[in-house]
């Protein structure tokens, strides 16, 4: 049964890690969001298996948590803010998606090797997420990295929040309930400050291209 | 216990408070008086940690030991003086139009906020929170950073908050490794993220897990700390605030983010007994200062030297923890303090300088000092004060770390006396002419306040010839705790 | 320790502390009186004199008695202030006690116009530079010494700006703390090399070290980094002519005359106190420095044209002599001679005292004139000595002793130099043996530079025609100036005349640093001065005058008695060219274009030289210093290059910060999964 | 000090006021033949000096007191210095009050006032001798202080007394490092004494004078005393080089009949001297000023390399 479900656990994790590849070569901001919004999804259901299996009932309340925040809540902000600041079309990054992806993929491994030595001792049912769930944090690291608009960037940053959320629950069958309120408290306020800004941005440079804010630095 | 709940909760209400009222005319004086009650409070808890020693409170949430009661009361008293200071510079900004009531309120009820988030991280006992708490410090000061809204004010903001951001991620999932390794032991109780409970257990953590989180958190909370290469946010987030902001930014938040670290060391030291900690540290700091000094050379805005001069110093605090042993300890406590205090106050006289002459570029500011004589001459002072010149604090702090360092790592101080020397030259070469000379600026209608400033520099000075006893039991149990 | 109770059981430190506390209230008091300049001038500075006086004499008392200390609740936790008041400061406090009487004296009459700061700050300032120097002499232990020391920079830094309108000066300041503060971390971190990792900086504590050869060397090598940049040794010298002058005069006095032995004194503690051993090499080091700064000092000084700016050199040339008999001491002490070390180190202490009086004498007596005629260029003065004659004279008395001419101070330090030098043959090491004649002629020949030098500096001042119309108008000194000169003009010829009983005072400081001493070899033979013994080498200044007065009186008798005394006042012949004017002088340039001609290599000269057919020809010559070029320009440039590579490190795109961060992370991670 | 030694003091001193202008007319007379002219009498400087002490002394309005005093420092000086060498006898009472070093310091002493003194009336001429006197001076005192050291470091000893005892009574040996030191000694004097190649003491050609420059503004008894000095300095340096160089016949304590015997051989050794001065000064031209630097470095090299040289062989 465990079994099961550690295979079924391993199963969303992959999921999950395909998703941030995929977002990786993504070029479209509607269809990112889309990819988020799957992506948060599958946390959902991860954290949902992992509470079913370890009878432990906060890891409902997180999950239904993630669901609201990551499925329904920030995927509509997100719409609500491309509609407003009509940027559907994204279709430059720094580099070009093939690099990407190789990068993507040494990431991975590198990311596996470090986990690895945890996950051998890793008393939980899916040792294996972690490395998983790290890979997904340095690939949205990467998309921030490459995406040379605004709301791109953010995007990366709350996959990259998925990322944690996933490595919380999966190794960790999630952190204690108040630092769980507090971390989706603060992903909900940023997510809400950073959307203020990209209006002021956006009236200020009338783009969200932010190579305008490359004024302050040293030369 | 009812001191702590003064501590954390006046500033929360006062942000409430000031988020309504926040753009009357009196709201700089309620501003001030939440401050000083925030102030009042942690003399008060002061007093209790040092009769009764280390506090445990809210079945265990919240834990106040020598090493943050200390820290609590600098960050309440700088929090004071800022305020008192931000009150004639705030209405001089008004009157100049680039404070709108709304703003002024964004600006007030925030700038409680944030020494609430402040108060909060230093006092929790839960690595959890104390993560939480600084996020919730980063939002805060991005909205203070960006409350002009000019195109400057607006990259700086969003600089501030993607790279701290993504920095504080990192920290997170390096809080969920130190969890993941506690409830092997702890089991999955809250108890498992408590600090108290972790440094019981410190020794049986296991080392892979432990090596693997410091190094998360150690990039996520040096992140905040500005350790150079992750430093960038920090020099455009000081230059393009309101001058209170910067005070409080180098003066406090930059220590909040080094205590996070220390904490996170102690348990690291404890887990894995090699020097993994001391050595990022102390490589991290030197290359910081060395590099800091060098970007120092270049400046021409005044606000963005200093906080450059943050980085290094900063930079100099992480050297000494890294060193270990209970003087360099000591001493990087004693930098602590002494660093917010200084800087904190030269960031007040560039208000004033800046205000008077109407620029931040240095070149523009001449002869403070015939205008009106103690802005100069606290500008100077507070100059050489950071510039490691006696009798002040920081020299007495800088004296230690570099007497340590000369038998501890000998390879060391070549690169802290040029980078020192470098820093000098470039620091005062344009303080001097700022200070000295004929003048360019004009005075002002309201009259600066600047009873913090020298204030500030009297501790300093203080500091520098003679610490006083209960101190100095506050920075010895300090340096113990951190396993001197 | 210090017991404050009855004045009976007072001890010399106790007074000394005394005179501390009452050069601070002063200057408290000063700041009271923002600009009251009468009260400050006539009242507080010659107050300021008297607690001088009283410092010089408790030191004199201290000399003999033995090492008082005491603690101040001052400093760091676990490391008060510890204060020691042995032979060797109470020497150096007798030298700051005499020389700053005579300037503050001198001061008093001096500061009768505003100099941009307000007097009562400069009060301040001034008060506070005199104690910081007496505690750095007391202190005992490293955080102390430390903090003293730079505050004794910071108060003489603001007192060099004190005009701070002037670019130059506040340039000159800027210079001056930043070489003063790099020292500083040079000394620093030779305190950290002798705590040797017992985390107790008390001197007790590092006197009882046994560092090994290689740890003893680097303190050394960075305690004469550091104190060599405050006394301005060659290569580190270049702040002090850009300093010196800036100051008010009696501030250039005071930091010519008596900052600089503070050095002295720091490099004599360290070498010769505190570290257990001495080694050859060192000796030779810093005879080499000392030297190399002589004659640098002593050639630049002859060309300079700005009276000041001519007196800041030769402070060079003269701690470059002092070094230089430090150096032999250590070389003398390295191999066991301890009579010899004894001699080379009262040379050089006798030096020290010499130069303290006869260099604060000049400087002052330059700070006259440049109030008298508002004129520091020499070739805007000249025949002063029609207008000011107390100036003049006892300027050429302080000139005479600078010069190293007998029977005055400045002789008999040269003398005992010379003395050391010649009893050289006998060191273990042939190659230091035929070392030590070249070094003693090249000190003849820095000894008669500074003849010339000085002939230059009084001929060109106060001899010949004034070379503008309004030197006529130069008003004499008042008296307190006049006072502060007529004490430091004694301290010079007394210096000259009994040797003998200095170099007794000096005794117990030679026994201190190098367990021997003169003093009763040279008391035995009464008047007369001899080192070793009568038919080795002797000198008796007393005679010496004695004779020459009576050759004096006898030539005038014969010219009198056989004779007569008639005289007539006529114009001086013109060479049958009437139309001579004062402008045909030497000027200070020509004075010294013999010097530039043979000692070009030393110079870095840029000329103008007009054509034969120019209408109005101008000549210029600008002449630099290569140090300058050579070290500090390069360094700077460095500098800069660094800075503009580690600027490109930071340009803007949040894109490559995130990559910083990103590498970090990833460098780190890599590092720890090792 | 014994009765002797006061007296032979005396006898020094006298002879030495005494006998310096002779010296000079000797040197003259010699030069005179020498350049087959017809030479002045014997006496002629004591004639001289006479008339100048007879003459009024004129002075400039502008002169200072240093002016009128410097005549009689110098003549001091110099009475000093021929009183301190041990000519006659090493038993002076005086010597003992300065060895070399302090020598030296007599006639730099001298050379201080004497060009202050040139510089006082501010006339063109006065401060270029005042000048070109200190750029020798600054380069010959060196180059004398080591010619003594060369000397001093035979017996280890300033004091003159005890070189010239040592030297004089020493069983004869050959010091190589004086040979040295002898032509630096010899190169010194001459430019110290205002001789050819460095100077004409009868030249009074303004723009090669240098001693004549120095003293132009003078007349009177102040030129006398100066005159006077001239030639005890050039007795003094005679009596020097003679008793460093060649000692033998200096009286030692306690020898009166020694001391007889010694003025004859004194007279005898300047009587040679001063011919020699004269034929170097026949033989030789004099130099350009610029090249006296080049002259005196070369005496001053010679005597160094005398003291390295006595090290080096270690005699």
């Amino acid at each position: 049964m465990s079994h099961f479900a550690a295979q079924l656990i391993n199963l969303f994790a992959a999921v999950i890690l395909m998703l941030a590849f995929a977002m990786i070569s993504q070029r479209r901001i509607l269809s990112l969001i889309h990819l988020y919004t799957m992506q948060g999804a599958a946390l959902v259901a991860a954290t949902a298996v992992v509470g079913y299996v370890t009878h432990q009932p906060h890891l409902y309340v997180s999950a239904g948590l993630t669901f609201l925040l990551k499925v329904v809540l920030i995927p509509l902000l997100l719409h609500r803010m491309i509609e407003r600041l009509d940027v559907r079309w994204d279709v430059e990054a720094l580099i070009n998606v093939p690099t990407t992806m190789l990068i993507g993929i040494v990431l991975v491994i590198f990311a596996f090797n470090l986990a690895l030595p945890i996950s051998r001792l890793s008393a939980s049912i899916a040792g294996g997420t972690l490395g998983i769930a790290l890979a997904c944090v340095l690939l949205s690291f990467l998309m921030m990295i490459i995406r040379s608009k605004a709301v791109p960037q953010v995007i990366g940053f709350l996959s990259m929040e998925n990322g944690l959320f996933f490595a919380a629950t999966s190794a960790t069958y999630g952190m204690p309930m108040v630092v769980e309120l507090g971390i989706a408290l603060d992903v909900l306020v940023g997510i809400l400050i950073l959307g203020v800004f990209m209006f002021q941005i956006r009236e200020r440079f009338d783009s969200l291209d932010i190579r305008h804010l490359e004024k302050l630095k040293e030369s | 216990m009812i001191p702590l709940l003064f501590v954390l909760g006046v500033p929360l209400l006062g942000s409430l408070v000031l988020a309504f009222t926040g753009h009357r005319g009196f709201a700089r004086d309620i501003n001030v008086g939440f401050s000083l009650a925030t102030f009042l409070a942690a003399c008060a808890l002061t007093v209790v940690v040092i009769s009764k020693g280390p506090l445990l409170a809210l079945n265990e949430e919240f834990f106040i030991d020598p090493l943050n009661v200390f820290l609590v009361a600098l960050t309440a008293f700088v929090g004071l003086t800022t305020s008192i200071f931000s009150r004639p510079y705030m209405r001089v900004e008004q009157d100049h139009g680039k404070m709108t009531p709304a703003r002024l309120r964004l600006y007030h009820s925030m700038y409680q906020l944030f020494s609430f988030t402040m108060l909060a991280a230093l006092t929790t006992n839960n690595m959890g929170i104390l993560w939480v708490a600084m996020e919730a410090a980063t939002l805060t000061t991005v909205l203070l950073v960006s409350v002009y809204r000019t195109a400057a004010s607006l990259e700086a903001a969003w600089k501030y908050f993607i790279l701290c951001g993504v920095g504080i991620a990192l920290a997170l999932f390096g809080t969920v490794l130190l969890y993941m390794a506690a409830e092997k032991i702890l089991g999955a109780e809250g108890g498992a993220l408590l600090w108290t409970h972790l440094a019981s257990v410190k020794t049986r953590l296991d080392p892979n897990i432990i090596t693997l989180s410091f190094a998360f958190l150690f990039i996520g909370y040096g992140t905040k700390v500005g350790l150079v290469p992750l430093h960038n946010w920090l020099p455009d987030a000081h230059a393009e605030g309101p001058t209170p902001v910067s005070a409080v930014l180098s003066g406090l938040l930059l220590n909040v983010a080094m205590y996070a670290l220390l904490r996170c060391k102690v348990l690291t030291d404890g887990a894995l007994n090699n020097a993994l900690a001391s050595q990022l540290l102390m490589g991290f700091g030197l290359v910081s200062v060395v590099v800091a000094a060098f970007f120092l050379s270049r400046q021409k805005d005044v606000k963005r030297m200093f906080a450059y001069s943050s980085i290094e110093h900063m930079g100099l605090i992480a050297f000494a923890f890294g060193l270990g042993g209970p003087i360099a300890n000591f001493a990087g406590l004693l930098h602590m303090t002494v660093h917010s205090l200084t800087k904190s106050a030269i960031f007040f006289t560039v208000g004033h300088a800046t205000q008077k002459a109407g620029t931040q570029v240095m070149s523009e500011i001449r002869g403070l000092i015939k205008v009106s004589p103690t802005v100069g001459w606290g500008m100077i002072l507070g100059s050489l004060a950071i510039l490691g010149m006696p009798p002040f604090g920081v020299f007495a702090s800088e004296f230690l770390i570099l007497t340590t360092a000369m038998r501890e790592q000998p390879w060391a101080t070549p690169f802290l006396l040029l980078a020192l020397g470098v820093a000098f030259a470039s620091v005062f070469s344009r303080v001097l002419p700022m200070v000295f000379g004929e003048t360019s600026v004009r005075p002002l209608p309201h009259a600066p306040a600047l009873l913090p400033v020298f204030v500030h520099l009297g501790l300093g000075l203080m500091l520098g010839l003679y610490v006083p006893p209960y101190l100095v039991g506050w920075y010895w149990q300090a340096a113990r705790m951190l396993g001197g | 320790m210090s017991g404050i109770a009855g004045l009976s059981r007072w001890v010399h430190l106790d007074w000394v502390l005394v005179v501390v506390a009452g050069w601070l209230t002063i200057g408290g008091l000063g700041v009271l009186a923002l600009r009251r300049l009468g009260w400050v001038s006539k009242v507080l500075f010659p107050a300021g004199g008297v607690f001088a006086l009283l410092l010089f004499g408790v030191a004199f008392g201290a000399m003999f008695s033995t090492p008082e200390v005491a603690v101040l609740p001052l400093g760091l936790p676990g490391l008060p202030f510890h204060l020691r008041l042995d032979p060797l400061a109470a020497f150096f406090l007798m030298v700051i006690g005499a020389a700053s009487a005579g300037v503050s004296a001198f001061a008093a009459g001096y500061f009768r116009k505003g100099e941009g700061t307000p007097p009562g700050l400069l009060c301040l300032e001034y008060h506070v530079f005199l104690a910081s120097m007496v505690l750095v002499v007391l202190a005992d232990d490293a955080y102390a010494f430390m903090v003293v020391w730079e505050t004794m920079a910071l108060s003489s830094f603001f007192l060099v700006i004190a005009n701070h309108r002037i670019a130059e000066i506040r340039q000159a300041g800027y210079l001056y703390l930043l070489v003063a503060h790099i020292g500083a971390i040079g000394i620093l971190l030779c305190f950290g090399v002798l705590q040797a990792n017992t985390g107790d900086y008390t001197f007790a504590n590092m006197r009882a070290q046994h560092l090994s050869p290689f740890w003893a060397s680097v303190a050394f090598l960075l305690a004469l980094f550091g104190f060599g940049a405050k006394a301005g040794i060659v290569p580190l010298h270049v702040w002090l002519p850009e300093a010196h002058p800036a100051a008010p005069s009696p501030v250039s006095a005071l930091m010519s005359g008596v900052m600089l032995k503070t050095a002295i004194y720091g490099l004599l503690r360290v070498t010769f106190d505190l570290l257990p051993a001495q080694f050859w090499w060192w000796g030779v080091l810093l005879l080499a420095l000392g030297l190399a700064s002589a004659l640098v000092g002593v050639v630049f000084a002859a060309i300079q044209v700005d009276m000041k700016r001519l007196l800041a050199y030769s402070s060079i040339e003269n701690i470059g002599l002092v070094f230089a008999g430090i150096g032999l001491a250590v070389l003398f002490a390295a191999f066991g001679m301890k009579l010899m070390a004894a001699l080379a180190l009262t040379a050089a202490l006798y030096h020290v005292a010499s130069h303290a009086f006869f260099k604060s004498l000049l400087f002052v007596g330059t700070g006259a004139v440049l109030h008298a005629t508002g004129q520091r260029s020499l070739g805007k003065l000249g025949g002063l000595i029609r207008y000011m004659p107390w100036v003049a004279w006892l300027t050429l008395v302080g000139a005479l002793a600078s010069a190293g001419l007998p029977p005055l101070g400045g002789f008999v330090s040269e003398w005992l130099l010379l003395q050391s030098f010649l009893f050289t043959p006998g060191l273990p090491s042939s190659f230091l043996n035929m070392l030590i004649p070249v070094v003693a002629a090249l000190i003849a020949l820095v000894s008669a530079l500074s003849g010339y030098t000085m002939v230059k500096f009084f001929g060109v001042i106060f001899l010949g025609q004034p070379r503008e119309e309004n030197l006529a108008q130069a008003h004499r000194a008042g008296p307190w100036e006049r006072a502060g000169m007529v004490w430091l003009a004694l301290g010079c010829v007394a210096l000259g005349l009994l040797p003998v009983q200095f170099i007794q005072l000096i005794d117990p400081v030679t026994r201190q640093l190098v367990a021997a001493g003169l003093g009763n070899v040279v008391a035995a033979s009464g008047w007369l001065l001899v080192p070793v013994a009568l038919e080795r080498a002797s000198y008796g200044p007393v005679i010496f005058l004695l004779g020459l007065a009576a050759s004096f009186a006898l030539a005038f008798m014969i010219v009198r008695l056989l004779y007569h005394g008639r005289l007539r006042r006529a114009a001086p012949w013109d060479c049958g060219f009437p139309w001579q004017n004062a402008r045909m002088q030497d000027t200070a340039e020509g004075f010294g274009m013999p010097i530039r001609q043979i000692f070009e290599p030393f110079f870095r000269m840029q000329r103008e030289l007009p054509s034969p057919f120019d209408l109005e020809p101008h000549y210029r010559v600008v002449v630099g210093d290569h140090f300058w070029h050579w070290l500090y320009l390069p360094v700077a440039a460095a500098v800069e290059q660094v800075s503009r590579l580690i600027g490109k490190l930071q340009q803007g795109r949040i894109a490559v910060y995130l990559l910083y961060s990103f590498l970090t992370l990833v460098g780190v991670l890599i590092l720890v999964m090792r | 000090m014994s009765i002797l030694g006061v007296i032979s003091q005396l006898l020094e001193i006298v002879i030495a006021l005494s006998l310096a202008p002779l010296l000079i007319g000797w040197v003259n007379q010699w030069r005179a033949w020498l350049q087959n002219r017809s030479a002045p009498g014997l006496l002629q400087p004591y004639r001289v000096l006479h008339k100048l002490f007879n003459k009024e002394s004129v002075v400039a309005e502008r002169a200072s007191p240093l002016f009128r005093g410097a005549p009689y420092i110098v003549f001091s000086c110099m009475l000093l210095a021929s009183a301190i060498i041990p000519t006659l006898s090493t038993d002076l009472p005086l010597s003992p009050a300065a060895d070399a070093i302090a020598l030296v310091g007599l006639f730099a002493l001298a050379r201080v006032f004497i060009s202050l003194a040139a510089m006082d009336v501010g006339t063109a001429f006065g401060s270029m001798g005042a000048r070109r006197e200190m750029l020798i001076g600054f380069l010959a005192e060196p180059a004398l202080l080591m010619v003594l050291f060369s000397a001093s470091l035979i017996p280890k000893s300033t004091s003159l007394t005890t070189i010239v005892e040592t030297l004089a009574h020493r069983d004869l040996a050959i010091y190589p490092s004086l040979a040295f030191a002898g032509v630096a000694f010899t190169m010194i004097s001459l430019a110290e004494n205002a001789r050819i190649p460095i100077d004409n003491p009868t030249t009074h050609l303004e723009l090669t004078m240098i001693h004549e420059a120095l003293i132009l503004e003078y007349s009177g008894r102040h030129l006398a005393l100066l005159e006077w000095a001239a030639s005890l300095k050039l007795f003094a340096y005679s009596c020097l080089g003679i008793s460093l160089f060649f000692p033998w016949g200096v009286a030692e304590a306690h020898a009166p009949l020694a001391l007889m015997l010694a003025l004859p051989t004194l007279l005898f050794k300047l009587a040679i001297g001063g011919v020699l001065l004269a034929l170097l000064e026949t033989a030789s031209a004099k130099m350009r000023i610029f090249r006296v630097p080049e002259y005196l470095g070369t005496a001053f090299m010679l005597a160094v390399i005398g003291v390295l040289v006595h090290i080096l062989l270690g005699v």
